[in-house]
Protein backbone atom coordinates (compact mmCIF):
# COMPACT_ATOMS: atom_id res chain seq x y z
CA UNK A 1 0.00 0.00 0.00
CA UNK A 2 1.48 3.15 -1.00
CA UNK A 3 0.73 6.12 0.14
CA UNK A 4 0.09 10.14 -2.37
CA UNK A 5 -0.65 13.43 -2.11
CA UNK A 6 -2.74 14.26 -4.35
CA UNK A 7 -3.33 17.98 -5.74
CA UNK A 8 -6.47 19.85 -7.36
CA UNK A 9 -6.83 22.76 -9.44
CA UNK A 10 -8.88 25.36 -11.10
CA UNK A 11 -11.76 23.39 -11.98
CA UNK A 12 -11.28 20.22 -11.04
CA UNK A 13 -10.48 21.34 -7.39
CA UNK A 14 -14.06 22.58 -7.84
CA UNK A 15 -15.44 19.62 -9.02
CA UNK A 16 -14.12 17.26 -6.61
CA UNK A 17 -14.80 19.82 -3.81
CA UNK A 18 -10.85 20.09 -2.15
CA UNK A 19 -7.91 21.21 -3.08
CA UNK A 20 -5.91 18.41 -1.80
CA UNK A 21 -5.49 14.75 -0.47
CA UNK A 22 -3.66 12.35 1.41
CA UNK A 23 -4.52 9.16 -0.85
CA UNK A 24 -3.80 4.96 0.55
CA UNK A 25 -3.35 2.93 -2.92
CA UNK A 26 -2.05 0.10 -4.96
CA UNK A 27 -2.02 1.70 -8.30
CA UNK A 28 0.94 1.24 -10.04
CA UNK A 29 0.54 4.61 -12.50
CA UNK A 30 -1.26 7.70 -12.40
CA UNK A 31 -4.07 6.27 -14.93
CA UNK A 32 -4.58 3.46 -12.48
CA UNK A 33 -4.83 6.22 -9.40
CA UNK A 34 -7.48 7.88 -11.77
CA UNK A 35 -9.98 4.69 -12.10
CA UNK A 36 -9.52 4.23 -8.30
CA UNK A 37 -10.64 7.65 -7.75
CA UNK A 38 -13.41 7.69 -9.91
CA UNK A 39 -14.93 4.39 -8.32
CA UNK A 40 -14.45 6.14 -5.09
CA UNK A 41 -17.25 8.86 -5.67
CA UNK A 42 -19.25 10.28 -8.68
CA UNK A 43 -17.79 13.92 -8.21
CA UNK A 44 -14.42 11.92 -8.84
CA UNK A 45 -15.71 10.39 -12.29
CA UNK A 46 -17.11 13.64 -13.31
CA UNK A 47 -14.24 15.39 -12.71
CA UNK A 48 -12.10 12.87 -14.51
CA UNK A 49 -14.39 12.12 -17.37
CA UNK A 50 -12.18 13.46 -19.83
CA UNK A 51 -8.51 12.56 -19.58
CA UNK A 52 -7.56 14.68 -22.52
CA UNK A 53 -8.93 17.77 -21.13
CA UNK A 54 -6.65 17.03 -17.84
CA UNK A 55 -3.31 17.27 -17.27
CA UNK A 56 -1.18 15.86 -14.43
CA UNK A 57 2.25 16.75 -12.72
CA UNK A 58 4.14 14.21 -10.61
CA UNK A 59 6.57 15.72 -7.92
CA UNK A 60 5.93 19.29 -9.84
CA UNK A 61 7.16 17.90 -12.93
CA UNK A 62 4.23 17.78 -15.67
CA UNK A 63 3.81 14.21 -16.54
CA UNK A 64 2.33 11.20 -18.58
CA UNK A 65 -0.75 9.48 -17.44
CA UNK A 66 0.89 6.15 -17.64
CA UNK A 67 3.78 7.95 -15.43
CA UNK A 68 4.89 5.32 -12.22
CA UNK A 69 3.22 5.89 -8.94
CA UNK A 70 5.56 6.53 -6.28
CA UNK A 71 5.06 5.98 -2.59
CA UNK A 72 4.81 9.80 -1.42
CA UNK A 73 4.67 11.37 -4.57
CA UNK A 74 2.52 14.50 -4.84
CA UNK A 75 0.31 14.05 -8.09
CA UNK A 76 -1.62 17.15 -9.03
CA UNK A 77 -4.70 17.31 -11.43
CA UNK A 78 -5.14 19.93 -13.61
CA UNK A 79 -6.58 21.60 -16.70
CA UNK A 80 -4.78 22.85 -19.44
CA UNK A 81 -2.42 26.19 -18.36
CA UNK A 82 -3.30 29.29 -19.10
CA UNK A 83 -1.00 31.65 -17.82
CA UNK A 84 1.01 34.40 -19.78
CA UNK B 1 18.36 35.80 -14.07
CA UNK B 2 15.16 36.73 -11.77
CA UNK B 3 12.15 34.86 -11.52
CA UNK B 4 9.46 36.37 -9.18
CA UNK B 5 5.54 34.78 -9.12
CA UNK B 6 3.82 37.18 -6.82
CA UNK B 7 0.69 38.82 -6.00
CA UNK B 8 1.49 42.32 -6.03
CA UNK B 9 1.78 44.44 -8.71
CA UNK B 10 4.45 45.55 -10.57
CA UNK B 11 5.81 48.32 -13.09
CA UNK B 12 6.83 46.89 -16.40
CA UNK B 13 9.38 49.81 -16.95
CA UNK B 14 10.62 50.01 -13.84
CA UNK B 15 11.83 46.70 -13.70
CA UNK B 16 13.02 46.82 -16.89
CA UNK B 17 14.97 50.53 -15.58
CA UNK B 18 17.13 47.79 -13.11
CA UNK B 19 17.34 45.12 -15.59
CA UNK B 20 20.20 46.30 -18.29
CA UNK B 21 22.13 48.44 -15.51
CA UNK B 22 25.19 49.70 -17.72
CA UNK B 23 26.21 46.04 -19.10
CA UNK B 24 28.57 47.04 -22.27
CA UNK B 25 27.96 43.59 -23.37
CA UNK B 26 24.83 43.15 -24.31
CA UNK B 27 23.45 44.46 -27.52
CA UNK B 28 19.58 43.83 -27.34
CA UNK B 29 16.99 44.30 -24.46
CA UNK B 30 13.31 42.85 -25.59
CA UNK B 31 10.38 42.86 -23.09
CA UNK B 32 7.14 41.50 -23.19
CA UNK B 33 4.33 42.41 -20.63
CA UNK B 34 0.92 40.72 -20.73
CA UNK B 35 -1.89 43.15 -19.98
CA UNK B 36 -6.15 42.49 -18.37
CA UNK B 37 -7.86 43.09 -21.08
CA UNK B 38 -11.47 44.06 -21.10
CA UNK B 39 -13.65 43.62 -24.56
CA UNK B 40 -16.17 46.67 -24.43
CA UNK B 41 -18.59 43.66 -26.11
CA UNK B 42 -17.71 41.62 -22.83
CA UNK B 43 -16.74 43.50 -20.35
CA UNK B 44 -14.76 41.67 -17.33
CA UNK B 45 -14.80 42.90 -13.35
CA UNK B 46 -11.49 41.14 -12.49
CA UNK B 47 -9.62 38.12 -13.87
CA UNK B 48 -8.62 35.84 -11.08
CA UNK B 49 -5.31 33.75 -11.57
CA UNK B 50 -4.69 30.79 -9.40
CA UNK B 51 -1.34 28.86 -10.01
CA UNK B 52 0.36 25.68 -8.27
CA UNK B 53 2.76 27.30 -5.22
CA UNK B 54 5.01 24.11 -5.02
CA UNK B 55 5.29 24.22 -8.75
CA UNK B 56 5.09 27.28 -10.49
CA UNK B 57 8.54 29.28 -9.53
CA UNK B 58 10.52 25.57 -10.01
CA UNK B 59 9.10 25.29 -14.16
CA UNK B 60 9.65 28.75 -14.30
CA UNK B 61 13.00 28.82 -13.04
CA UNK B 62 13.60 25.63 -15.67
CA UNK B 63 12.30 26.90 -18.55
CA UNK B 64 14.19 30.39 -17.86
CA UNK B 65 17.93 28.28 -17.74
CA UNK B 66 16.66 26.72 -20.73
CA UNK B 67 16.38 29.45 -22.48
CA UNK B 68 19.28 31.58 -21.19
CA UNK B 69 21.62 28.50 -22.44
CA UNK B 70 19.81 27.64 -25.72
CA UNK B 71 19.96 31.79 -26.38
CA UNK B 72 23.22 32.57 -24.76
CA UNK B 73 21.46 35.33 -22.91
CA UNK B 74 23.64 37.48 -21.06
CA UNK B 75 20.31 37.88 -18.40
CA UNK B 76 16.68 37.34 -18.41
CA UNK B 77 13.60 38.46 -15.99
CA UNK B 78 10.34 36.71 -15.59
CA UNK B 79 8.20 37.92 -13.38
CA UNK B 80 3.86 37.01 -13.11
CA UNK B 81 1.07 37.85 -11.12
CA UNK B 82 -1.16 36.00 -9.17
CA UNK B 83 -4.31 36.52 -7.36
CA UNK B 84 -7.25 39.07 -8.75
CA UNK B 85 -5.92 41.58 -11.00
CA UNK B 86 -8.43 43.99 -13.20
CA UNK B 87 -8.47 45.57 -16.41
CA UNK B 88 -5.14 47.40 -17.37
CA UNK B 89 -3.37 45.07 -14.93
CA UNK B 90 -0.08 43.98 -16.00
CA UNK B 91 -0.30 39.95 -15.49
CA UNK B 92 3.40 38.98 -16.00
CA UNK B 93 6.52 40.25 -18.23
CA UNK B 94 9.62 38.87 -19.56
CA UNK B 95 12.67 40.40 -20.12
CA UNK B 96 16.03 39.19 -22.34
CA UNK B 97 19.24 40.45 -22.62
CA UNK B 98 21.56 39.23 -25.28
CA UNK B 99 24.06 40.08 -28.05
CA UNK B 100 21.87 40.26 -31.24
CA UNK B 101 18.60 41.19 -31.50
CA UNK B 102 17.27 37.79 -33.06
CA UNK B 103 18.02 35.99 -29.77
CA UNK B 104 16.87 38.37 -27.58
CA UNK B 105 13.40 38.18 -29.18
CA UNK B 106 13.44 34.23 -30.09
CA UNK B 107 14.31 33.56 -26.27
CA UNK B 108 11.17 36.21 -25.32
CA UNK B 109 8.30 34.86 -27.73
CA UNK B 110 9.80 31.50 -26.27
CA UNK B 111 9.66 32.51 -22.61
CA UNK B 112 6.18 33.55 -22.99
CA UNK B 113 4.73 30.42 -25.55
CA UNK B 114 6.06 28.24 -22.22
CA UNK B 115 4.39 30.51 -19.82
CA UNK B 116 1.01 30.51 -22.04
CA UNK B 117 0.74 26.14 -22.19
CA UNK B 118 3.18 24.97 -19.78
CA UNK B 119 3.53 26.77 -16.49
CA UNK B 120 1.03 25.85 -13.95
CA UNK B 121 -1.37 29.10 -14.09
CA UNK B 122 -5.30 29.00 -14.53
CA UNK B 123 -7.09 32.04 -15.47
CA UNK B 124 -10.58 32.72 -14.53
CA UNK B 125 -12.73 35.89 -15.60
CA UNK B 126 -15.49 37.63 -13.35
CA UNK B 127 -17.70 39.52 -15.04
CA UNK B 128 -22.01 40.29 -15.02
CA UNK B 129 -22.85 37.03 -16.14
CA UNK B 130 -20.55 34.93 -13.61
CA UNK B 131 -16.95 33.77 -13.53
CA UNK B 132 -15.55 31.52 -15.98
CA UNK B 133 -12.17 29.68 -16.32
CA UNK B 134 -10.08 30.84 -19.00
CA UNK B 135 -10.37 27.68 -21.72
CA UNK B 136 -6.76 27.07 -23.07
CA UNK B 137 -6.31 27.69 -26.72
CA UNK B 138 -5.05 24.39 -29.07
CA UNK B 139 -3.40 27.08 -30.77
CA UNK B 140 -1.50 28.10 -27.44
CA UNK B 141 -0.21 24.48 -27.74
CA UNK B 142 0.73 23.84 -31.23
CA UNK B 143 3.02 27.01 -30.65
CA UNK B 144 4.76 25.40 -27.88
CA UNK B 145 5.68 22.45 -30.31
CA UNK B 146 7.92 24.41 -32.67
CA UNK B 147 10.28 24.96 -30.15
CA UNK B 148 10.53 20.95 -29.77
CA UNK B 149 10.73 20.69 -34.22
CA UNK B 150 13.03 23.83 -34.00
CA UNK B 151 15.70 21.77 -31.55
CA UNK B 152 14.80 18.62 -33.34
CA UNK B 153 16.23 20.06 -36.78
CA UNK B 154 19.22 21.70 -35.39
CA UNK B 155 19.74 18.26 -34.25
CA UNK B 156 19.57 16.61 -37.46
CA UNK B 157 21.49 18.79 -38.70
CA UNK B 158 24.65 18.12 -36.31
CA UNK C 1 2.11 56.83 -31.93
CA UNK C 2 5.20 58.48 -30.82
CA UNK C 3 8.60 59.34 -32.72
CA UNK C 4 11.88 60.47 -31.73
CA UNK C 5 15.06 61.51 -33.27
CA UNK C 6 17.01 63.23 -30.59
CA UNK C 7 20.91 63.26 -29.58
CA UNK C 8 20.22 63.49 -25.48
CA UNK C 9 19.76 60.13 -23.92
CA UNK C 10 16.16 58.41 -22.67
CA UNK C 11 15.54 55.68 -20.38
CA UNK C 12 13.52 52.61 -21.89
CA UNK C 13 11.98 51.98 -18.75
CA UNK C 14 10.66 55.64 -17.98
CA UNK C 15 9.63 55.55 -21.77
CA UNK C 16 7.61 52.62 -21.49
CA UNK C 17 6.08 53.40 -18.20
CA UNK C 18 3.99 56.01 -20.07
CA UNK C 19 3.47 54.28 -22.85
CA UNK C 20 0.81 51.90 -21.92
CA UNK C 21 -0.99 54.09 -18.91
CA UNK C 22 -4.08 52.60 -17.79
CA UNK C 23 -5.56 51.39 -21.18
CA UNK C 24 -8.29 48.03 -21.13
CA UNK C 25 -8.36 46.79 -25.09
CA UNK C 26 -5.07 46.29 -25.40
CA UNK C 27 -3.26 42.52 -23.97
CA UNK C 28 0.21 43.28 -25.47
CA UNK C 29 3.27 45.07 -24.89
CA UNK C 30 6.56 44.92 -26.32
CA UNK C 31 9.67 46.55 -26.05
CA UNK C 32 12.86 46.08 -28.41
CA UNK C 33 16.13 48.50 -27.31
CA UNK C 34 19.24 48.27 -28.73
CA UNK C 35 22.55 49.14 -27.04
CA UNK C 36 25.97 50.21 -27.85
CA UNK C 37 27.93 47.41 -27.30
CA UNK C 38 31.83 47.17 -26.62
CA UNK C 39 33.77 43.84 -27.34
CA UNK C 40 36.51 42.94 -24.60
CA UNK C 41 38.72 41.66 -28.09
CA UNK C 42 37.83 44.95 -29.71
CA UNK C 43 36.51 47.65 -27.16
CA UNK C 44 35.14 51.10 -28.52
CA UNK C 45 35.57 54.30 -26.79
CA UNK C 46 32.65 55.80 -28.30
CA UNK C 47 29.79 55.12 -31.18
CA UNK C 48 28.70 58.13 -33.29
CA UNK C 49 25.59 58.48 -35.22
CA UNK C 50 24.79 60.20 -38.43
CA UNK C 51 21.41 60.60 -39.80
CA UNK C 52 19.54 62.82 -42.56
CA UNK C 53 17.86 65.66 -40.45
CA UNK C 54 15.22 65.92 -43.32
CA UNK C 55 14.44 62.29 -44.05
CA UNK C 56 14.84 60.61 -40.67
CA UNK C 57 11.52 61.47 -38.54
CA UNK C 58 9.18 61.14 -41.97
CA UNK C 59 11.45 58.00 -42.80
CA UNK C 60 10.30 56.51 -39.14
CA UNK C 61 6.72 57.51 -38.94
CA UNK C 62 5.84 56.57 -42.49
CA UNK C 63 6.74 53.02 -41.37
CA UNK C 64 5.16 52.73 -38.09
CA UNK C 65 2.27 54.59 -39.69
CA UNK C 66 2.02 50.92 -41.87
CA UNK C 67 2.95 49.07 -38.52
CA UNK C 68 0.09 50.42 -37.10
CA UNK C 69 -2.38 49.74 -39.79
CA UNK C 70 -0.42 46.19 -40.36
CA UNK C 71 -0.75 44.69 -37.27
CA UNK C 72 -3.71 46.80 -35.59
CA UNK C 73 -1.35 47.75 -33.29
CA UNK C 74 -3.40 50.10 -30.78
CA UNK C 75 -0.12 52.66 -30.25
CA UNK C 76 3.61 52.50 -31.09
CA UNK C 77 6.42 54.11 -29.88
CA UNK C 78 10.39 54.55 -31.94
CA UNK C 79 12.95 56.51 -30.21
CA UNK C 80 16.79 56.83 -32.18
CA UNK C 81 19.36 58.49 -31.14
CA UNK C 82 22.06 60.11 -32.88
CA UNK C 83 25.50 61.84 -32.09
CA UNK C 84 27.88 60.51 -29.82
CA UNK C 85 26.92 57.61 -27.42
CA UNK C 86 29.19 55.78 -25.01
CA UNK C 87 29.37 51.75 -24.53
CA UNK C 88 26.30 50.52 -22.41
CA UNK C 89 23.74 53.88 -23.83
CA UNK C 90 20.85 53.14 -25.48
CA UNK C 91 20.78 53.90 -29.15
CA UNK C 92 17.19 53.16 -29.84
CA UNK C 93 13.97 51.43 -29.22
CA UNK C 94 10.65 50.83 -30.04
CA UNK C 95 7.50 49.69 -28.54
CA UNK C 96 4.57 48.02 -30.20
CA UNK C 97 0.75 47.64 -28.18
CA UNK C 98 -1.50 44.83 -29.45
CA UNK C 99 -4.48 43.04 -28.53
CA UNK C 100 -2.67 39.78 -29.03
CA UNK C 101 1.35 38.85 -28.61
CA UNK C 102 1.48 37.99 -31.84
CA UNK C 103 1.07 40.77 -33.25
CA UNK C 104 2.74 43.13 -30.79
CA UNK C 105 5.84 41.15 -31.69
CA UNK C 106 5.54 41.03 -35.37
CA UNK C 107 5.64 44.69 -35.75
CA UNK C 108 8.05 45.35 -32.91
CA UNK C 109 10.61 43.04 -35.43
CA UNK C 110 9.57 44.26 -38.39
CA UNK C 111 10.42 48.03 -37.20
CA UNK C 112 13.40 47.06 -36.29
CA UNK C 113 14.34 45.15 -39.39
CA UNK C 114 13.52 48.68 -40.90
CA UNK C 115 15.45 50.66 -38.44
CA UNK C 116 18.25 48.29 -39.42
CA UNK C 117 18.50 48.50 -43.04
CA UNK C 118 15.90 51.63 -44.25
CA UNK C 119 15.88 54.42 -41.70
CA UNK C 120 18.55 57.16 -42.65
CA UNK C 121 21.53 56.44 -39.79
CA UNK C 122 25.12 56.08 -40.48
CA UNK C 123 27.19 54.18 -37.34
CA UNK C 124 31.16 54.96 -36.85
CA UNK C 125 33.08 53.41 -34.25
CA UNK C 126 35.72 55.31 -32.27
CA UNK C 127 38.31 52.53 -31.04
CA UNK C 128 42.11 52.79 -30.22
CA UNK C 129 42.76 51.78 -33.67
CA UNK C 130 41.12 54.83 -35.13
CA UNK C 131 37.52 55.72 -36.69
CA UNK C 132 35.88 52.97 -38.46
CA UNK C 133 32.17 53.16 -40.42
CA UNK C 134 30.15 50.14 -39.65
CA UNK C 135 29.60 47.72 -42.85
CA UNK C 136 26.23 47.30 -43.08
CA UNK C 137 25.04 43.04 -42.97
CA UNK C 138 23.76 41.64 -46.11
CA UNK C 139 21.52 39.70 -43.79
CA UNK C 140 19.94 43.36 -42.53
CA UNK C 141 18.64 43.61 -46.19
CA UNK C 142 17.81 40.14 -46.55
CA UNK C 143 15.48 40.11 -43.20
CA UNK C 144 13.97 43.21 -43.95
CA UNK C 145 12.64 41.34 -47.81
CA UNK C 146 10.64 38.63 -45.92
CA UNK C 147 7.97 41.46 -44.33
CA UNK C 148 7.24 42.30 -48.37
CA UNK C 149 7.53 38.61 -48.74
CA UNK C 150 4.96 37.80 -46.70
CA UNK C 151 2.71 41.26 -47.60
CA UNK C 152 2.88 39.55 -50.98
CA UNK C 153 1.99 35.94 -49.96
CA UNK C 154 -1.21 37.54 -47.84
CA UNK C 155 -2.24 38.80 -51.63
CA UNK C 156 -2.00 36.07 -53.45
CA UNK C 157 -4.14 34.28 -50.86
CA UNK C 158 -6.86 36.76 -51.35
CA UNK D 1 19.03 73.77 -66.99
CA UNK D 2 18.23 72.30 -64.04
CA UNK D 3 19.53 72.89 -60.12
CA UNK D 4 19.34 70.26 -57.93
CA UNK D 5 20.36 70.16 -53.96
CA UNK D 6 22.96 66.94 -53.81
CA UNK D 7 23.38 65.72 -50.41
CA UNK D 8 26.35 63.47 -48.62
CA UNK D 9 25.88 61.39 -46.03
CA UNK D 10 28.70 59.34 -44.24
CA UNK D 11 31.98 58.38 -46.00
CA UNK D 12 30.41 59.53 -49.20
CA UNK D 13 30.53 62.89 -47.78
CA UNK D 14 33.85 62.67 -46.20
CA UNK D 15 35.22 61.56 -49.76
CA UNK D 16 33.58 64.41 -51.49
CA UNK D 17 34.66 66.91 -48.79
CA UNK D 18 31.25 68.55 -48.55
CA UNK D 19 27.61 67.52 -46.67
CA UNK D 20 25.75 69.52 -49.70
CA UNK D 21 25.94 71.69 -52.60
CA UNK D 22 23.68 72.92 -55.11
CA UNK D 23 24.32 71.13 -58.98
CA UNK D 24 23.12 73.00 -62.04
CA UNK D 25 22.79 69.79 -64.69
CA UNK D 26 21.28 68.78 -67.72
CA UNK D 27 21.06 65.33 -66.25
CA UNK D 28 17.91 63.57 -67.12
CA UNK D 29 17.98 60.60 -64.49
CA UNK D 30 20.00 59.96 -60.73
CA UNK D 31 22.71 58.01 -63.00
CA UNK D 32 23.58 60.66 -65.21
CA UNK D 33 24.05 62.70 -62.61
CA UNK D 34 26.29 60.92 -61.27
CA UNK D 35 28.42 60.13 -64.31
CA UNK D 36 28.14 64.01 -64.56
CA UNK D 37 29.40 64.50 -61.65
CA UNK D 38 32.44 62.07 -61.52
CA UNK D 39 33.84 63.61 -65.14
CA UNK D 40 33.90 66.68 -62.73
CA UNK D 41 36.64 65.50 -60.29
CA UNK D 42 38.05 62.62 -58.99
CA UNK D 43 36.74 62.68 -55.66
CA UNK D 44 34.23 62.33 -57.02
CA UNK D 45 34.54 59.56 -59.39
CA UNK D 46 36.09 57.54 -56.39
CA UNK D 47 32.89 58.33 -53.95
CA UNK D 48 30.83 56.90 -56.69
CA UNK D 49 33.23 54.24 -57.82
CA UNK D 50 30.67 51.47 -56.87
CA UNK D 51 27.13 52.30 -57.17
CA UNK D 52 25.87 48.65 -55.30
CA UNK D 53 27.75 49.83 -52.06
CA UNK D 54 25.44 53.11 -52.76
CA UNK D 55 22.24 53.85 -51.45
CA UNK D 56 19.99 57.45 -53.20
CA UNK D 57 16.97 59.13 -51.87
CA UNK D 58 15.16 61.60 -53.87
CA UNK D 59 13.15 63.88 -52.17
CA UNK D 60 13.94 62.31 -48.98
CA UNK D 61 12.01 58.91 -49.84
CA UNK D 62 14.64 56.09 -50.98
CA UNK D 63 14.78 55.97 -55.04
CA UNK D 64 16.85 53.96 -57.95
CA UNK D 65 19.16 55.19 -59.51
CA UNK D 66 16.89 55.24 -62.45
CA UNK D 67 14.78 58.18 -61.09
CA UNK D 68 13.94 61.01 -62.98
CA UNK D 69 15.83 64.15 -62.17
CA UNK D 70 12.91 66.94 -61.13
CA UNK D 71 13.86 70.74 -61.34
CA UNK D 72 14.36 71.20 -57.53
CA UNK D 73 14.56 67.90 -56.44
CA UNK D 74 16.93 67.34 -53.33
CA UNK D 75 19.04 64.15 -54.04
CA UNK D 76 21.03 62.37 -51.25
CA UNK D 77 23.92 59.77 -51.55
CA UNK D 78 24.81 57.68 -48.94
CA UNK D 79 26.25 54.32 -48.31
CA UNK D 80 23.60 51.68 -46.42
CA UNK D 81 21.71 52.25 -43.81
CA UNK D 82 23.38 50.61 -40.29
CA UNK D 83 20.64 51.91 -37.78
CA UNK D 84 18.72 50.25 -35.21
Amino acid sequence: MKQVNVKYFAWVRERIGKSSERVETNAETVRQLVVELGEREPRYELAFSDLASLRVAVNHVLADFDSRLENGAEIAFFPPMTGG
Amino acid sequence: MRVQVQEHAFDPGSELGGFHAGRTDAGALVSFSGIVRSDDQAPIALLEIEHYPGMTEKAIRGIATEAVERWQLMDCLVIHRFGRLKPGDHIMMVATLAKHRAEAFEAAEFLMDYLKSRAPFWKREHSASGKLWVASRDKDEATMERWVRQEAGEADCG
